[in-house]
């Protein structure tokens, strides 16, 4: 199982902030992952389709597309931050 | 010693200088950043700000961002203090202190930590305006502001 | 607006900064340098210090370099406040407080007026330690700081 | 008649923080009163001789050695300053 974690404009849109994925084959790099949300549709391939920037924290440290993924890891989406 | 926090309520700016700079005599300079709400955004009045932000994450970014500061520069303790939630035009929403012997450090490591804060730090801003609610969108000047650290 | 202190009593950094950062909903940035008196200084104790300065003259150097530094970038307010006469380790010498839109003229602003005032500003330190007192020196590295601004 | 001042180190050394001095053809530049306040010998050759670094300013106003002097002006001597 991983955990997935949407925020701020994906939480909003994709109008949840949270939800576990099976852990398998097809989810073992942040890459796959992305690939499996796209594949659903509707916000999720406007939101993760080509040209969007949606950023990645593996276990709350931010990653890249091709960084590995292991089963009971947390993985966060989210857009270009704005604090401060 | 160094002090990072995420809250909802109001932070005491005046407070935390104060502790910072008595907590030791060898302190010769403090800087201070303190970026607040303003009233107007892109051109647009803003009433409210709501600040959200990835719990547990955002203390390990920061902490990493205040780490990379001391290695970087000889300190003497830097206070990084964020707001989250809803915010008024004139709150404070950032305060970063920062230490040091002297001053060029003191500087040089107060405005690395908060252009580090604007890129990696997981916050999202959110506005309300007259025309309605929008999200803030990433300032390509801030990235800009971020590369110039690059090592 | 600008303010400019010479004074012997000791300031209220919290006051100048809440009255500066809230002068203005536009202000998205404050920018604060805090010089405070450090009891070591080239590797001997100081008990106290004695700040002497060229009362008429002090106030038009802050005041030239505080206009220099409106002139150099667009800038929402800058209080400059120095004190003068006995000091003890720990208080406070010298506050600059830059207000701006955006943080980035607020910091290089904040370290302009420190810089210029370190080398351009007529006031003279001598300290007190137990081997009798002293006359401190100028710093070559406050030259070096001072240079960089020079167009 | 011109108004000299002297700050810090100078005052203390001088034993003195201010005097006035005739204006005349040999106090038109700060040049030539430098030249009449190093030839009174003693401490005031020391501190206004060679290899010292002494600023001065005309009127409140930082000045070079070839600036002139016009009759009443202020004219203070000081040590690289310190302050901040």
């Amino acid at each position: 199982m991983i955990n997935l974690r949407f925020f701020a404009r994906l939480r909003e849109e994709l109008q949840t902030g949270s939800e576990t994925m099976e852990y398998s084959s097809e989810t073992q790099t942040v890459e796959a992952v992305v690939a499996q949300l796209k594949s659903r549709g509707g916000s999720w391939s406007d939101l993760f389709g080509d040209g969007q920037t949606v950023l990645v924290a593996v276990n709350q440290e931010m990653c890249d597309r091709d960084s590995s993924i292991s089963d009971g890891d947390e993985v966060a989406f989210f857009p270009p931050v704005t604090g401060g | 010693m160094n002090q990072i926090k995420v809250q909802t309520e109001p932070f005491d700016m005046a407070a935390i200088q104060e502790a910072l700079r008595r907590s030791s005599a060898g302190i010769g300079a403090v800087v201070t950043f303190v970026g607040q709400m303003r009233d107007i955004n892109e051109g647009d009045a803003v009433t409210t700000m709501t600040l959200e932000h990835y719990p547990g994450m955002t203390e390990k970014a920061l902490q990493a961002i205040v780490d990379e500061a001391d290695d970087r520069w000889d300190l003497m303790g830097i206070h990084v203090v964020h707001r989250v939630g809803p915010l008024q035009p004139l709150d404070p929403i950032v305060l970063v202190a920062v230490a040091s012997a002297h001053r060029g450090e003191a500087f040089q490591a107060c405005e690395f930590v908060i252009d580090y804060l604007k890129t990696r730090a997981p916050f999202w801003k959110k506005e309300q305006t007259p025309e309605g609610e929008r999200w803030v969108d990433a300032r390509h000047s801030d990235d800009q502001a971020e590369s110039r650290w690059k090592k």
